[in-house]
């Protein structure tokens, strides 16, 4: 087992959550694509903790910090989606350019 | 035949042209058939000289300059006529006089709109001095001047008789006839690259030596090489390359072509394909490289960079294409693309490939537009998308297009292969002083175009030739290849494969010559 | 002659031992005079162009002329290099590129004659069988020219003394596949199907040219007598230095001719093409070419210091086109693409015992694998042929109805399932046994994919048997044997099955080895001293049971026959019909795309960026020139009209990028970091 | 180490197969044109990266993993997908056309390699230390409580905040209610 080919996957879950968050029109697709970029955040934490030996487990606990964040962007995210559903009555996110002039 | 090799035989083949231009100004208007017959015997006849010549070279020697000659010319810039033959420009004079007569032959039967043959015939003599005088001359103002002899002939080709369908310009937004807009599209830009050009013939005079020493001569100039350093010479390369560069055409400056081929009539696309590009890949290796050796270096991996955007650009753009002529047109901006990553490399394979990709591509592309222009007379569009069991319709014609897309797309065994793959042999290994790595990367994606280039070929052929035939040309009269047609097409294909089969009647004069100079510029 | 050096092994292990070879036997005028066999066919398919039409069989003749010509050549030819070790080649200058001759050349050494031998034989039989197939065709003249096209072309390739030669025949190959495969052009799949197969050949040869300029250059030589010379003597460290790309290069360029996983998405659509075209180039010589080359450069591959890290790989491509391919064949409805993903199957295994080392063992794979393939092509031609149809839902109970075809199709069928004592069992047998002396993780996996391979061939072609030729006739009309000129072949094919394997058993006979061991570079063979019982019987095993659980499968009635043909076993049914969306993947993900938006982008580009400077340009002076002029007439005051106009202008064009699209800005900000860490990475 | 020892060894089988688990569910969470199979690619990735982390000995933030983003997050999921009405079947409407498809792989391939490049530049084939047993969950316990714990109480407040928004903003009105 050679580190990169973990850090390789890493990247490469990372590059098709970043493709995912610019590619997909539903918002909540977006929502599912940034959580494959902190999947592959999370995957090089625990990484990098386990190749560095590292004594105070910082990977990890960051990791599981980020689980819990994540846990509580979902909510909040989904919230704002229903917000605007409700309102718009579509969760496209291409349709949302009032910031336009 | 003392008189031949003491000069006077490159000039007829030079001006014999010329002077049957002015005969043919000299018959009347109505009797076309005589105007025609005497185009075609002094077409015939350069083209005989030009075999003499092939005949009559000393093989053995060909790094030296041959049948040459030098007069006073305009004394008071030290310009002389100076012309002569090497190894390099044998092949390419051969080859325009060749195409020529071709041309002259097609054209028997296919007059384009507005009608008007003497004009035409007078055009394509006159191309045809521009076009050998370019190759034959030695001094710096004298292929300044051919080189721009050439241009006229052309943009009045373009602009009467080319193509009139209206289009709206990009950017300008202006509708207007598309002969028009390709023509002075062609002409401001060629003459563009042309004033770079000369300024750098001008900076290489003023650098060649003490006054009252200075002098144009090609030759001279290359054994005083060493005079032109620093940030001079990066500047004078960079204006003729600029110039050589649009000619050729290099990535980015070859919007030019596929509008000023689309437009022009038959015989302009083939001759302008033949002929006209290979002036500007054969200045860069008779001027550029020997003149500059070190800049030529220093310039290299830009020109290879560019070289290969330019193929695996113009491949994709090929995709796009729905218009069969244009398609060949763009494939034209890729096939220089290997023409001059050949070059590039500054290797005696390199610029060998250079040249019988240079060769390969004018009889190839010749053919192509040819076959394009009598198909698109015949059916009365070019749009791919409306033509279709082209095979069926047309038996002989079709296996011809087959024949000159497969020679297109590189296959063995025909002319193309030959300047594609030692281009890319050469870029493993380029001149010693270049990176490379760099190279390597060029090569194998260089490579990767030549699957791109079979794609849009057997797409094209897949459009035009197969299937069944539309409904919609049931009662149009499709004849297959006609006589005039066969006369002209038949030579070339001939040649095609012979070059393929038997590369070494272009290597045969080229590499020697070549090796002198990749020695005499870079040492070793 | 150039230096020589002598190349022994045993079943295990290469030593390396450079004596110089004794007396070499150049063969004479036998040997110096077999230019012929390449140049014949293809002055053959020039002359059937011109002349073809107006001879009495409408250039058959000539075709057949030139096949059997070369099957004679090459009979002597193989006989005369095993007793005497011929090994000759001859060059004639083509071309001189600076430092680099261009020759064209022949050779005459064991496994180029084995190859003369292949092509001929078998060739010679199919023009037989093709001229009754073809009989009526609009383009039946037009067919033999294409076809020795392809006859020469393949020998143009066996017979390269060097890389370049050896490009010419690959590609000329390749264009005769493409016309053949889009014989029938008038419809539009077919040629859809042709094109597919020259470009996925295209993308191979890519590889192709890389590995042979890799090879070439750094070896200083394009002969392959002088480069493995150079790899034998172990001297070249620049060739050292460049052997893993170049051979890794090379085996793309195999890949895509001999069709190995995931660039075997040619060959099933291959099938477009008339079914003797199938049964000689898809089966028996063309798809052999990658096998020919990774034989022809073996010892590249083999040294120590060269390319030997490409073997693994090698194994694995290999193992998994055997194992996945003969999956898909269990699927198929289409008899003719049922023996075509068999054939990939071989293949695989063959290029899997190349990767493993067993010279000997692939090459004779190759070797009975043409008599039997081609058997069994030419016999689903003669049952499609009289039943009309590819389908096999459209066949059964033709035994009754085509005795001949039936039994040799049968023998076709256990040679390739490999049933002792038939050619099938032999060569894989030693391919099984190499692959258990190969050590490594790779050859473990190439040995069990192999015996589970072995099972699924005796498993669909017990299927193909029985759909075809058991139960009741399914299709129209009244199906007949086919005319005596299809049969006769087909015999011919069957008795070569059946005795093609005897010529090389362990321990008891060897001329196959002793005759593909000739070689400029010689090398030992692979070749089991004695019979392996543990790999022979876990072989015969797994056949054994494949047909038994076919015959249970689909030995029963017509009705159930129908039923039972789907076993639809959910994920994996649909996986494999859908041939692991390998094809879709291409078409979509690369063909399509490329096709379309990118094409189209890159045209936009030209029309309206590197143009907009062009036209731009042109605009700008005559704009400029209204001012001049105006100034000239009317003062400053334009200058600051001008300046206002530049101002509007500027700010029209940045206002595009405030789009209120949030995905934009986030495309803007992702590029923007890709390009800021680059930046501080490389400076 | 050459290809041919790397695929030799038995856990990077496991690897391999956990990796491809993890990439085609990622292909199907970016690529799917059904949001359940999308939000069922989530899965398939997280689960194969779950499986990472038990290889990699990172047992506790596995187990994690599984229980709050396959339990939870999921389900949380599922039910926005129902909420917003978005349709069920095979929907062209849920991607952006080619073009902008074609721009994200660009700038979203650019990242990879300038992310892979980093990577391989720094690490090379550096291969793991030798495994001294996975990391015991008291260790992460008493790293979490003493060296971390103030970042940890941040968190706990964060998630308070997000219990609120959450509900703030997806209550309905009363007087919409009404309506």
């Amino acid at each position: 087992m050679i580190v990169n080919q973990f850090l390789m996957l890493g990247a490469a879950l990372f590059a098709m959550g970043v493709y995912g968050v610019l590619s997909r029109r539903n918002a909540v697709m977006v929502l599912l694509s940034v959580e494959l970029m902190l999947a592959a955040v999370n995957l090089n934490l625990v990484v990098f903790d386990r190749a560095f030996r590292d004594e105070l487990a910082a990977g990890q606990i960051f990791s599981l910090f980020i689980i819990a964040i994540a846990a509580a962007e979902v909510g909040i995210g989904l919230a704002i989606i229903l917000l605007i559903f409700r309102n718009r009555s579509s969760a496209n996110v291409d349709e949302l350019d009032l910031m336009k002039l | 035949m003392g008189w031949f090799e003491s000069g006077w035989g490159i000039s007829l083949i030079v001006f014999l042209p010329l002077v049957g231009a002015v005969v043919v100004l000299a018959v009347p208007k109505a009797q076309e058939e005589l105007q025609k017959a005497v185009a075609l015997v002094f077409a015939l006849v350069t083209f005989g000289l030009s075999i003499v010549l092939a005949i009559q070279f000393d093989y053995g020697a060909s790094e030296k300059i041959q049948f040459g000659t030098s007069r006073e010319w305009i004394s008071a810039i030290g310009s002389n006529y100076t012309v002569g033959v090497d190894g390099i420009s044998l092949p390419l004079i051969v080859l325009s006089t060749f195409i020529t007569v071709l041309a002259i032959v097609y054209s028997w039967d296919h007059w384009p709109e507005p009608h008007n043959p003497k004009m035409f015939l007078m055009l394509i003599l006159v191309l045809a001095t521009g076009m050998v005088g370019t190759f034959v001359a030695l001094d710096l103002i004298l292929f300044f001047v051919f080189f721009e002899v050439v241009l006229l002939p052309m943009y009045f080709m373009i602009g009467i008789w080319g193509d009139r369908t209206e289009i709206r310009i990009p950017v300008i937004g202006k509708v207007t006839e598309m002969r028009l807009y390709a023509s002075i599209k062609f002409f401001l830009f060629t003459l563009f690259g042309s004033a770079f050009m000369l300024l750098g013939f001008i900076a290489l005079y003023f650098r060649s030596g003490p006054a009252g020493d200075r002098t144009f001569d090609m030759v001279e100039l290359a054994a005083r090489s060493d005079l032109f350093t620093g940030s001079f010479a990066f500047w004078v390369f960079a204006a003729l390359a600029l110039g050589f560069a649009v000619k050729v055409p290099i990535f980015p400056f070859h919007t030019w072509l596929p509008d000023a081929h689309t437009a022009a009539p038959t015989v302009g696309s083939v001759l302008l394909a033949a002929v006209l590009l290979k002036l500007g890949t054969y200045a860069f290796i008779r001027i550029s490289i020997p003149i500059l050796p070190q800049e030529a270096l220093n310039w290299a991996p830009a020109i290879g960079i560019l070289a290969v955007i330019g193929i695996i650009y113009a491949s994709l753009a090929c995709l796009a294409q729905t218009d069969m002529k244009r398609l060949i047109a763009f494939s034209s901006v890729g096939h220089m693309g290997f023409v001059m990553l050949g070059i590039a490399t500054m290797t005696s394979i390199g610029l060998n490939a250079a040249i019988i990709g240079m060769v390969a591509h004018g009889v190839i592309t010749g053919l192509m537009f040819f076959i394009a222009g009598s198909m698109s007379h015949r059916y009365h569009t070019r749009e791919m998308s409306r033509l279709g069991g082209n095979q069926k319709l047309m038996p002989i014609m079709g296996a011809m297009l087959g024949l000159s897309a497969m020679a297109s797309l590189g296959l063995p065994g025909l002319a193309g292969f030959w300047g594609e793959f030692m281009a890319l042999l050469a870029a493993f290994t380029p001149n010693a002083a270049l990176n490379a790595g760099l190279f390597r990367t060029l090569m194998v994606i260089g490579a990767v175009g030549t699957v791109l280039t079979a794609g849009y070929l057997l797409w094209m052929m897949q459009k035009v030739n197969f299937g069944e035939p539309r409904e919609s040309w049931d009662g149009v009269d499709l004849h297959d290849v006609d006589k005039f047609e066969m006369m002209a097409w038949v030579p070339l294909i001939v040649s095609i494969i012979a070059i393929g089969v038997y590369p070494r009647i272009v290597t045969g004069a080229t590499n020697g010559a070549v090796v002198e100079l990749i020695k005499n510029a870079f040492g070793g | 002659m150039p230096m020589l050096a002598l190349l022994a092994t045993n079943a295990n292990q290469l030593i390396l031992a450079t004596e110089e070879l004794g007396e070499i036997n150049d063969g004479g005028l036998l040997a110096s005079l077999a230019w012929l066999i390449p140049v014949v066919p293809l002055l053959a398919a020039f002359a059937i162009v011109f002349f073809g039409r107006r001879m009495r069989y409408k250039g058959w003749e000539l075709a057949m002329g030139a096949m059997g010509f070369v099957g004679i050549y090459g009979i002597v030819l193989a006989f005369a290099t095993m007793n005497s070790e011929i090994t000759y080649q001859g060059a004639i200058t083509m071309g001189e590129f600076g430092p680099l001759v261009l020759e064209w050349g022949w050779m005459v050494d064991g496994l180029s004659s084995m190859m003369y031998f292949v092509v001929g034989v078998v060739g010679s039989l199919v023009f037989i069988y093709a001229k009754s197939y073809m009989a009526g065709d609009i383009r039946f003249t037009w067919f033999f020219a294409s076809f020795s096209l392809f006859a020469g072309g393949m020998l143009v390739l066996v017979a390269a003394p060097n890389l370049i030669q050896l490009i010419v025949g690959w590609e000329l190959v390749g264009v005769a596949s493409y016309l053949l495969i889009g014989h029938y052009w008038e419809d539009h799949d077919n040629s859809s199907a042709a094109i597919k197969a020259f470009l996925v050949n295209k993308v191979a040869d890519v590889g192709l040219f890389i590995g042979a300029i890799i090879i070439g250059t750094t070896a200083g030589t394009f002969r392959f007598s002088e480069i493995l010379s150079q790899v034998a003597a172990g001297e070249n460290d620049l060739l050292k230095k460049f052997a893993f790309l170049g051979g890794l290069a090379l085996f793309i360029a195999a890949m895509g001719k001999s069709a190995q996983f995931p660039l075997h998405v040619w060959l099933p659509d291959a099938m477009a093409g008339p079914t003797p075209v199938s049964a000689l180039m898809h089966a028996a010589t063309m798809v052999t070419a990658g096998i020919y080359l990774l034989g022809r450069m073996f010892p590249l591959y083999f040294v120590e210091g060269y390319a030997v890290d490409v073997r693994p790989i090698i194994m694995i491509i290999g193992a998994l086109t055997l194992f996945l391919m003969g999956l898909i064949a269990l699927v198929q409805t289409d008899l003719k693409k049922v023996l075509a993903y068999s054939t990939l199957s071989q293949l695989g295994y063959m290029v899997a015992a190349m990767g493993a080392g067993a010279y000997t063992a692939a090459l004779f794979h190759l070797f009975t694998h043409a008599f039997f393939k081609s058997l069994l092509f030419l016999g689903a031609g003669s049952v499609i042929h009289s039943v009309h149809s590819n389908e096999m839902t459209d066949m059964g109970g033709l035994r009754k109805y085509m005795p001949t075809t039936f039994k040799t199709f049968v023998i076709g069928s256990l040679a390739l399932a490999g049933i002792v004592p038939l050619a099938g069992f032999w060569s894989k047998d030693e391919i099984l046994v190499s692959f258990g002396d190969a050590s490594g993780g790779a050859a473990n996996f190439a040995l069990y994919l192999s015996i589970a391979g072995a099972f699924i061939t005796a498993l669909y072609m017990t299927r193909a048997v029985y759909l075809t030729f058991f139960g009741e006739y399914k299709g129209q009309g009244t199906p007949h044997e086919s005319p005596k000129m299809m049969t006769v072949p087909l015999v011919v094919l069957a008795g070569f099955s059946v005795v093609a394997g005897l010529i090389n058993m362990p321990g008891i006979t060897a001329w196959f080895t002793e005759l593909t061991a000739v070689r400029f570079t010689v090398m030992g063979d692979h070749h089991p001293t004695e019979i392996n019982f543990v790999m022979a019987g876990l072989g015969l095993t797994a056949a054994l049971a494949g047909i038994v659980i076919g015959y249970l499968l689909w030995s029963k009635d017509a009705e159930t026959q129908q039923a039972r043909d789907t076993f639809r076993i959910p994920v994996l049914y649909p996986l494999l019909k859908r041939k692991y969306y390998i094809d879709d993947l291409y078409m979509d993900g690369i063909v399509r795309p490329l096709r379309g938006p990118v094409a189209r982008s890159v045209d936009w580009f030209n029309g309206h960026v590197i143009d907009l400077f062009v036209n731009g340009a042109g605009a700008l002076a005559k704009f400029v020139g209204k001012y001049v002029y105006r100034f000239d007439q009317s003062g400053l005051d334009s200058a600051i009209t001008a300046s206002a106009a530049a101002t509007g202008a500027g700010g029209s064009v940045l206002r595009l990028l405030q789009s209120g699209r949030v995905q934009q800005y986030a495309v803007m900000i992702f590029a923007g970091t890709v390009v800021l860490v680059a930046g501080f990475i490389i400076f | 180490m050459s290809f041919g020892d790397w695929i030799g060894q038995l856990e990077n089988w496991i690897f391999a197969i956990l990796a491809v688990g993890t990439l085609s569910g990622a292909f199907l969470v970016v690529h799917s044109r059904n949001v359940i199979h999308s939000a069922l690619g989530l899965v398939l990735t997280l689960g194969s990266s779950a499986g990472l982390f038990l290889m990699l000995g990172a047992e506790f933030v596995a187990w994690t993993l599984v229980m709050v983003y396959i339990g939870a997050v999921i389900v949380l999921f599922l039910f926005g997908i129902m909420i917003t009405r978005a349709p069920l079947g095979y929907e062209s409407d849920l991607s952006h056309p080619m073009s902008v498809k074609v721009t994200a792989a660009i700038v979203s391939g650019s990242m990879f390699a300038l992310i892979g490049w980093a990577f391989l530049d720094a690490f090379g084939s550096v291969e793991f230390p030798v495994a001294e047993g996975p990391t015991r969950t008291a260790d992460i316990g008493i790293s979490m409580f003493t060296n971390y714990v103030i970042p940890f109480e941040v968190m706990s407040f964060l998630l308070l905040a997000a219990l609120v928004g959450g509900i703030v903003l997806a209550r309905q009105d009363p007087e919409e209610v009404d309506e």
